[in-house]
């Protein structure tokens, strides 16, 4: 396949379907109980230097508890997808916890702004970083799972974000168009959150999917939280609603509130005091220090973290907020 | 010895090939009644899939299509063939079950034509998922029953691979790992030598003799020192198949 | 992009992504009430020559109401896209609708055995076939849907359907490794049976989707046959559930019973007996223009249809059958 | 004449160009002001799309994340992001607002780096969806602040394509038919010439002289013979925006 032109960053995985298939050849099918806690998941399925994806879009339905437990852990050398991140970068930056970033959406938390570490630690150049688009890491994902090398987009053509990534622009054999062709993206280990899972790691999540269906078959290893665990039977009474089937599933952790301090449609909203307070307290890196160890590294549990954010009461605000509840 | 026919053999015999905890994509009939008396008998985890979307359902009866609701009955979900070739392409499922008009000393199989491709004798409904499956599973069985006219050495038409020319074969044409497993017809069952890729005789049914085997296949077979004799069902086994897998004998009434 | 093999067989239907956009550009997308008659619909979307893809899988959820409906409009020179069609297939065969075929699973019914007047048709020669697999044709489908000219794929290597179909085999950029290239398709018109509608073509259909998904997102127009019709406030009260959304649809039939004889999941079985007469009936060309003439050119409407093939009674068995009711 | 800020003048006019009955891809704050604003004043057909899935809301307020619940809360359909881009893709989607630190005069776009790529003065959030928004889309739209360090003869890092070096670039580089329509500002609104494809005046606001849009832009812009005069907000526009839209003052309060 002539390449016409390609991008001048390193490619952090290898794109090659049999390696692949040689790891997923080995992976269990059995239906067996795969629940666990944040602590054991981070030990057994997230070592230092792995590849990490996470699911949801940054502070909407992230799996924060295994987050946090990443950084509690001190992980560190991993490489991160860094695909519609904003709290959930927030969180690995304030860990320090990665050297490798593709990156399509970083250091922004959206309307919010942008995160003072996290811009620090991208721009002291201890992370390699490889140009993408979101759709582009989406089609990255779905080459993986669909168990090819590449998939073919149309964007990025023409542009640095192309210049610096790792893509190919190659000739369409068809109508001799250029297009731009992606290498398929196995990420070592992901983590989800959903809103109900039974202990085998079939899950439903409700709203919208973001790249998660993607990031689920594309992902080696894959660790689901989720907001309550359910019967098998309740699964199998709607499979039309399953979004992730068990064998996919490496770990379940049963997590309530599991996303907050982002927000879970249909359950409660996201804490934009306490996101608001993570950017004021980053400009200062010492205050920062003091911050992150009495919201996380001091914390022995997720209910602990939520209690020190406001707990219940808090918890019902958002609850409220989310549910449009008139004051 | 039991009583029994060639189909309730050949679906026992290809029970007893598909390990606990692995997946299987199948589709109606003979390869179903395996599956779910492989479940039955000595593989509870047995993962069984439907290419249209149905993903380990609670089989209520023997579905009449491979996407009718039978194949999603109490799925865990209840998916589409995006998802389920996919899955069968990035390497996790095991099994498939193919079927064909002919078949090849190298397990390659024609399910499209029989005669010239533009002026054909018979046409046949072609690949449907059966090139896929074959393309993508780690290990695909046959059952099917023993006849020159379907053990040809040369295939009218390569629908789905087997190991097309022999060994190297399939990763010299792009294809990932996987191929061939077991012939089971109602005269013996038949692996794949391990260096040349060719359809070799492994066990020799209750009352089959070699030559009867070599008589009705149209290439020469590999014949190994020694050729096992076939265990035939046990009771057990047709216990299950004709009580709880198929009552109503819509697959082992055929035979 | 090196092309180191490809199909003998001829497109039907031109892969350009950029001729897909320029129509897709003038395609309405106003929220707007797009109810017709099966009538209707044949008349002003399905004309003789265009390009036609069926939804659910053969005798599973398809839209019969329709495909009669081409019949008695003697429709002639379509092309067809054979993906999985069983007695969608017979039916177009006994209409000889068709003289292009794009082909993955035809002339067969599942374990019902093979259409004798399907093979009679194709074996004629009167119909141009090019063949592809299940995947094939789900791919081909997706590229349509991802706007790009054509899918990677990793089946068809190898065998006579390659050599057959219209694909190419070319080496990935990536990892050298040889890969089938599939065009991306775009039918012409796309008929798709679903649970439940409203009146501006947001779709529900629950179970398997098949190829649903993709083949309504790859076709120019889209058809839309419903067993019942639903608020616009009924599906927006679970917007996870909904499967295709509005501006894809140009219109709108809503018909109870609307995949007999086939399954339609939840509601009613396939009746098989019906389904094994025209297997039957089929043997004898003379005895089959006369069971056409019964069951489909005579008849005025659907409903009429069912009437004759036992009407309510005969319904009430297939909903038992499907519900598993014990005799 | 009515009192108004920049931002509520800048949505107001971006309103007025989503024609009734089309399709816009919107982010957070003043696009997705826009686009309600042109439901409720004038466009009631306008189809609002987000790009992690969210299909034609029933917005109970402005949303904080693209990918928030109130993005699809009431929708036809909650999707996801592949949903979304292949949408765009396949050429459905009429409309989408982009935003960055610096703009060029061919309307290509830099959200990534300031200064060099490798030792960057500040890294911004990247080409999130913007780069594939302004391959797919038929029509981008930028609403920023007018100033010469916006407005830059050379973006330090191109991360969305405009029209690229000019006309029959975009088909050159293998990019769908598309690129920039409107840049709306605090001083003008500008279109681009549609032979050399380079960014044109088209209106300035009140009490604006071209001299001051000239100075505070990075590069020579194109006057055509006639620069028209910016129709201001009118009562009826600021009042929906404010009462409907924006009660909150979240986005109208900033400016």
């Amino acid at each position: 396949m002539k390449v016409l032109d390609q991008g001048l960053n390193p490619l952090f995985m290898d794109p090659d379907p049999d390696k692949a298939r040689d790891f997923f050849r080995t992976k269990t099918r059995a239906m067996i109980d795969k629940r666990m806690t944040e602590k054991e998941v981070v030990e057994k399925f997230i070592p230092d230097g792995c590849y990490l994806g996470i699911g949801g879009f940054g502070a909407n339905r992230i799996p924060t508890a295994v987050i946090h437990e990443i950084l509690r852990a001190r992980r560190k050398n991993m490489g991160f997808l860094g695909h519609t991140s904003t709290h959930d970068f927030e969180l690995l930056c304030a860990g320090k916890c990665f050297n490798r970033l593709d990156a399509a959406y970083i250091v922004g938390l959206e309307a919010r702004g942008l995160s003072p570490n996290a811009r620090r630690y991208i721009e002291s150049g201890e992370v390699k970083v490889c140009e993408w688009t979101n759709y582009a890491l989406a089609a990255r994902m779905r080459a993986a799972a669909e168990g090819v090398p590449f998939a073919i987009v149309r964007c990025m053509l023409g542009t640095d974000t192309l210049k610096m990534s790792g893509a190919k622009v190659v000739e369409c054999p068809f109508t001799g168009k250029k297009v731009a062709a992606v290498p398929a993206l196995w990420p070592d280990v992901a983590v989800i959150h959903v809103h109900e899972a039974d202990m085998y790691g079939n899950s439903v999540f409700k709203g919208i999917s973001v790249a998660d269906m993607e990031l689920a078959r594309a992902s080696k290893h894959l660790i689901i939280t989720a907001e309550k665990l359910v019967t098998n039977a309740t699964i199998r009474a709607n499979p039309t609603a399953t979004s992730i089937p068990f064998y996919l599933v490496d770990a379940v952790v049963e997590i309530p509130y599991g996303s907050y301090p982002g927000n879970m449609p249909y359950l409660y909203f996201s804490d934009e005091e306490h996101l608001a307070q993570w950017m004021k307290v980053e400009k200062d890196p010492t205050e920062f220090e003091k911050f992150l160890d009495h919201y996380i590294y001091s914390v022995s549990c997720f209910e602990e973290y939520l209690e020190r954010c406001g707990g219940l009461k808090k918890l019902k605000q958002l609850q409220q907020l989310e549910n449009l509840v008139e004051k | 010895m039991a009583d029994f026919n060639t189909m309730e053999m050949m679906i026992c015999l290809a029970s007893r090939y598909l390990e606990d905890g692995k997946t299987v994509a199948v589709g109606t009939g003979a390869p179903c009644a395996a599956a779910m008396l492989a479940q039955k008998a000595h593989s509870p985890n047995l993962v069984i899939l439907f290419e249209a979307g149905g993903i380990s359902p609670l089989l209520p009866q023997m579905p009449i299509s491979v996407g009718d609701s039978r194949t999603f009955f109490r799925a865990v979900m209840a998916a589409g063939m995006n998802e389920m070739m996919t899955t069968c392409a990035r390497g996790l499922v095991d099994y498939a079950f193919l079927g064909g008009a002919q078949i090849d000393k190298f397990g390659n199989i024609n399910s499209t034509i029989v005669g010239d491709y533009y002026k054909p004798k018979v046409r046949f409904p072609g690949s449907g998922g059966a090139n896929d499956f074959a393309s993508f599973c780690w290990r695909t069985m046959i059952m099917t029953v023993h006849s020159k006219s379907r053990f040809v050495g040369k295939c009218d038409f390569i629908t789905s691979p087997g190991f097309l020319t022999g060994a190297g074969a399939r990763e010299a044409a792009g294809l990932p790992e996987g191929g061939p497993y077991k012939i089971i017809t109602d005269l013996a069952v038949m692996g794949f030598d391990e260096k040349t890729r060719a359809m070799m005789v492994e066990s020799l049914h209750p009352g089959v003799e070699l030559d009867k085997v070599k008589a009705e296949t149209g290439f020469d077979l590999v014949v190994p020192k020694q050729v096992g004799r076939t265990q035939p069902p046990t009771d057990e086994e047709l216990r299950i198949l004709r009580e709880d897998v198929d009552p109503l004998k819509l697959v082992i009434g055929r035979a």
